[in-house]
């Protein structure tokens, strides 16, 4: 597609985000602690609250769709939200088609798996179901790297644990990031295999060309980093939710 | 141990959560409904005309809407149209514009099938006292399909409520989606919680759906009785 | 001679390559009345259908009252006012009160004002009995009480001349008499111009002036209706009307 | 639009086709079989299992595919029953389209004129003869419009399997989608993989229904 | 007196709360052909189709060959083997051909021997001149003939009676002679026991030996062809055959 888009007529410019009052944020809404919706129907998690911060910086409102992992890209490049702030793992693919900002998280792909029957090394998988959802890391690790692992492929998070839950799979792969804080309240279940695949970070994402908007993001990520403003963030947001598997530096990056 | 997680549905806000999905829902296939209705009504009339490149344009955009899924419809407006043509519009209303043009499509052909068969002599008595064509339309023809299209009409709309059911893959907000979050939220303390919503939105579907179909029922049946003496 | 009020030239009608009219020729003066005779499938539905601009023809010419017609779908709309037409299945609008497809030609085509066209429809309602059933649905009325209330539909126009396509054709024996004896007053009385296709002998004997005789899309014979009746000339007629009275 | 990423694509959507008929072709079968049973049991007012045809119909017809999928593949495995995705889809696809044959050949049968049982009748056939020879026969060349007109449905609803994770056609092309964002290509392949399905049988739908409206029986 | 075939006591009919036949009495002799005659509406057919078992009636018997019918279903499925019905509307299966839907009783319902069956089929086809049409579809033919292969089917059966409703109703004029002639032959050559209901007054002066006329669900008269279309009783017989020849 052509997503050129000069400043002057860009819908998801920071000068046109403060002229509307409302930036439009894409987040999950059913991927706790990043992104979901809690029993009283509010938005809450890791990413929701950097969003709120976000706005807040930028002196606007928020207004936020909700995506899953495979419609993050389009969400962005038909002008439906100005940035992405859903657990989107930075790739070469991704960078061709969306732009970046500084990075505000580590992730690589987890694998979890029942305890009674854990996995532990890839080579485990070779010829059994692995649930992924579409348009994740995951999916194009396993997709690209381990062709002999059968994958059965999801839309949505809710959908890839159900199925996980049913035994449709030995495992399901997904960012370990929150393969930990689902471990912990399926204590059934475990991240047998903590870290496959290249490491690599989560980060805010605007359409490409996106310039200003970009620009803005980077400067803001690096002053909350300083700020120390993610370690807050993974104490009140992630910690809670996840096991003993995991410190804060597995996560946040350092402040630098 | 299902019986316990029927709780699920009542915890915080959830009720009233899914019956706020439940009601995007129904306004989406509503709204759908009302456009496409009227777009299908004037291209059914059109289509009964003689002129052919008409009849044909509007036979194509019948066929493009009757042999692409609904679900890959959805997608082709909801990543092309953007792009390509800088037409944006927020899920919800994409899904209603997607569905109307949907709706429009089937109910052209409707209407054209309950036009075409309004007898051939009731025309002809129209023609013999001196209407024109639009006369011939306005008290005869239109008036005299309507029996056949009501229940017709009344069945698209229930299988517009039911495809209502895929807008979750586009991300709107609506009764399954609101379920999903509700499934996720409620996760550890509600195992079984999958069963008990999937299973109320399964009766709201049936509780929307039943009365139309059986409404649109009798009347078919009366229609036949009135058409069979 | 008198006026001609309609006039027939060597007119051909084709449905796709089957030829179903040959050479017509014929007129109908001022007053007269024709009836169209012959066996099923000689092209009698045809040939009316073709003087009200329902079915389009080939070749030759219409004249009506003086002028030729210019077979196009709008001067025929415009010709329906004068010549009105009833056919076999009595078709009254299903959806419309008695009263309400009477009118409807009146005010809607003719413009007429409504109150005026009102008391004319329920003065031509009086002449075929039925008043009482102005606001009667046409399911609510028998095939007779239809028939007669189509024949009135066609009259609300006051067209100058009328054709009236086997109107007894469907209708149960008892009621065939009420209908035919209207299109009779409308003969004598009013002296109206008219053609009629009828199976019923008796009745084109009754009322003709004269009679054509249609046989395979061709006319047969032209004459009086006495002639016709008494002494046909073709054997073609003479065994058509053998096979009528049995 | 690439062509290069078309043709690359092609494999994959090549299986994804084969799944789609496959899938289509299984839950069709199984909808006429289940249809018909239906449809017998009430022409022939079997009782109790009357009663349970009917309540499957409206059921059935009255709830959207993808919540009966759910259902199966996510909400019964909670009870303890558990099938494969491609089974849940053709049990679910059998579950759905089943009702609409089932309609279809009643109303085929039911689109048999009164006159024409009673000239059976009036020579002496049983209720089975009359069903077998008069009901039956002109009662399914009734219904054949709807029955193609079903079959188009049913296809199309297996676009809904994506969201059980068969690897259908439109489950492909957004996987692919999801993993390259090359959505033009993606979606435009899918479309046309559908137009080669059902297009021909669209046109079958359309002459059928007008030999049917022109009532032609024999040859 | 001869041989009753069949004995109708006490009859009474409603369709729902409507009343359509009042107390209907009469008998039919061995080789008797009784006309039903009456206006439109006054349950004629209704009747015959009670004799058939194709309505439910309330009260009253039918006696069949000495039998009392007991109306079940399965009953009058054995009966209508010996009482044979041809409809207004020439209904064939359009699904089968000619010698197909004449051959569906014989060997299905009465296990003939299809051999014996096809020839006996083959006989009555000749009979009725249509020898040529045992392989067409019904669409292929007329109406008449479709009519008359319509009686064909009924009588391949042999039944001992036939009940005939308006065979003629809806046929062209010029058609309906063949079929009337079949009849005729069945009365006459064959001693056929029959009821007919018919509006061709000169077809039923000319075959029938009594007349049953019927108004309102009642029987008015019942007496000798003769007596009837010389002499009727009742003022409403009289009206009746008046308005029947225009
Ligand atoms: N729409 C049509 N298409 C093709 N042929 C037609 C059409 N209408 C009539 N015909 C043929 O034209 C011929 C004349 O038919 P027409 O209806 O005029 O006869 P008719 O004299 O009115 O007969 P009837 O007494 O049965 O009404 C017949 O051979 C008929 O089959
Ligand atoms: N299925 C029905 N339900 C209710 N009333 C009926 C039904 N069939 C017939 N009738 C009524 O029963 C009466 C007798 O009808 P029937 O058809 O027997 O008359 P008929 O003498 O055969 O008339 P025709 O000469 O028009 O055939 C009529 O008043 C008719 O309206
Ligand atoms: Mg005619
Ligand atoms: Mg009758």
């Amino acid at each position: 597609g052509n997503s050129k888009s000069s400043s002057s007529n860009n819908p998801s410019s920071v000068s046109a985000i403060k002229k509307k009052g409302t930036i439009r944020i894409a987040v999950f809404g059913d991927l706790p602690p990043y992104g979901w919706v809690n029993k009283d129907g509010k938005r809450v998690g890791y990413d929701v609250k950097l969003a709120h911060q976000v706005a807040k910086d930028l002196g606007v409102k928020v207004k936020f769709v909700q995506v899953n992992a495979n419609n993050r890209v389009d969400a962005l490049n038909s002008n439906k939200v100005d940035l992405v702030l859903a657990n989107f793992t930075v790739t070469p693919q991704r960078k061709q088609v969306v732009s970046f900002a500084k990075p505000y998280m580590k992730v690589s792909v987890g694998v979890v798996s029942p305890k009674n029957k854990p996995v532990t090394k890839v080579s485990q998988l070779q010829g059994k179901n692995v649930i992924v959802t579409k348009g994740t890391t995951a999916e194009t690790y396993f997709t690209t790297d381990q062709k002999k692992v059968k994958l059965l492929k999801f839309d949505s998070k809710t959908q890839q644990f159900n199925a996980l839950k049913n035994g449709r799979g030995v495992a399901l792969a997904d960012d370990n990031s929150y393969l930990y804080a689902w471990s912990k309240s399926n204590p059934k279940y475990t991240v047998g295999i903590k870290s496959i695949g290249p490491k690599s970070y989560i980060a805010p994402a605007v359409k490409k060309g996106n310039k200003s908007l970009l620009n803005w993001t980077n400067k803001e990520i690096t002053k909350l980093t300083k700020k120390s403003y993610f370690v807050n963030d993974y104490n009140t947001e992630l910690k809670p939710y996840f096991g003993k598997e995991a410190k804060p530096s597995d996560i946040v990056l350092p402040t630098k | 141990m299902a019986h316990s997680g029927i709780s699920v549905l009542f915890e915080g806000t959830n009720f009233t959560r899914l019956l706020g999905g439940l009601w995007v829902t129904v306004k989406i296939a509503a709204v759908a409904l009302i456009f496409g209705i009227i777009l299908g009504i004037i291209l059914g009339g059109l289509r009964t005309f003689k002129n052919r490149p008409l009849r044909v344009v509007l036979r194509l955009y019948l066929e493009f809407f009757r042999v692409v899924p609904t679900v890959v419809l959805l997608f082709l407006f909801y990543y092309i149209l953007p792009r390509q043509m800088n037409f944006n519009l927020p899920a919800d209303q994409l899904a209603t514009l997607v569905f109307a043009l949907w709706v429009g499509a089937e109910m052209s052909d409707i209407v054209r099938g309950a036009l075409i068969s309004v007898p051939r002599h009731q025309i002809e008595s129209g023609k013999a006292i001196g209407l024109n064509r639009f006369q011939l339309y306005r008290y005869v023809l239109i008036p005299q399909s309507l029996t056949l299209e009501i229940p017709a009409t009344i069945n698209l709309a229930t299988r517009v409520i039911k495809t209502t059911s895929i807008l979750l893959l586009i991300s709107v907000m609506d009764v399954i989606n609101i379920g999903q979050q509700i499934i996720e939220a409620n996760n550890h303390t509600y195992p079984t919680g999958v069963f008990w919503v999937y299973g109320l939105i399964f009766l709201f579907y049936f509780l929307i759906d039943y009365p139309l179909s059986w409404w649109a029922k009798r009347l078919e049946k009366r229609r036949l009785e009135k058409a069979n003496g | 001679m008198a006026d001609k009020v309609l006039e027939v030239a060597h007119l051909e009608k084709f449905y796709g390559k089957k030829h179903v009219l040959h050479d017509i020729n014929f007129s109908v003066d001022q007053g007269e009345v024709v009836t169209l005779l012959g066996p099923s499938g000689s092209g009698k539905s045809t040939l009316i259908r073709c003087l009200n601009g329902l079915e389009t023809y080939q070749k030759g010419t219409i004249t009506f009252e003086g002028q030729k017609i210019v077979p196009t779908e709008k001067n025929w709309q415009q010709l329906r006012q004068k010549i009105g037409m009833v056919f076999q299945s009595y078709d009254l609008f299903p959806n419309l009160t008695v009263m309400d497809n009477i009118l409807l030609g009146p005010t809607k085509v003719q413009k007429q004002d409504k109150q005026a066209a009102r008391q004319e429809a329920e003065r031509l309602l009086a002449s075929v009995e039925l008043s009482d059933y102005a606001n009667a649905y046409p399911r609510e009325l028998s095939g007779g009480q239809a028939q007669r209330v189509a024949i009135v539909r066609a009259l609300a126009l006051h067209p100058d001349f009328m054709l009236f396509d086997e109107v007894t054709a469907s209708l149960d024996p008892e009621m065939v008499r009420g209908v035919l004896n209207i299109i009779e007053g409308l003969a004598d009385q009013d002296n109206m111009t008219m053609i009629v296709v009828t199976h019923e002998m008796n009745f084109a004997k009754q009322i003709a002036d004269r009679v054509l005789f249609l046989q395979d899309g061709e006319i047969l014979e032209q004459t009086s209706s006495k002639q016709f009746f008494s002494n046909p000339q073709t054997s073609r007629a003479k065994e058509f009307l053998d096979s009528m009275d049995f | 639009m690439s062509w290069a990423i078309i043709q690359q694509s092609l494999p994959m959507f090549g299986k994804g086709f084969e799944l789609t008929l496959w899938l289509s072709f299984v839950g069709i079968i199984g909808s006429i079989v289940v249809g018909l049973i239906c449809s017998l049991v009430q022409y022939f007012r079997v009782p109790v299992f009357h009663q349970i045809a009917s309540v499957y119909v409206e059921i059935s017809r009255n709830t959207p595919l993808l919540i009966q999928l759910f259902f199966l593949y996510y909400a019964f495995p909670v009870l303890g029953i558990k099938f494969g995705a491609q089974l849940c889809g053709i049990i679910g696809l059998i579950f759905l389209g089943g009702s609409y044959m089932a309609e279809g050949f009643t109303g085929g049968f039911n689109g048999v004129s009164k006159s024409q049982v009673e000239s059976g009748k009036a020579i002496g056939l049983s209720r089975w003869q009359l069903a077998r020879y008069v009901v039956f026969p002109q009662g399914f060349s009734l219904s054949v419009p709807a029955m193609a007109a079903n079959v188009i449905f049913l296809i199309k609803e297996t676009s809904i399997f994506t969201v059980i994770a068969i690897p259908e056609l439109t489950n492909t092309a957004l996987d692919l989608i999801g993993m390259y964002y090359r959505s033009n290509e993606y979606l435009f392949v899918l479309v046309i993989a559908y137009a080669i399905i059902l297009v021909p049988l669209s046109i079958i739908l359309t002459l059928l229904e007008k030999r049917v409206r022109y009532g032609t029986f024999g040859n």
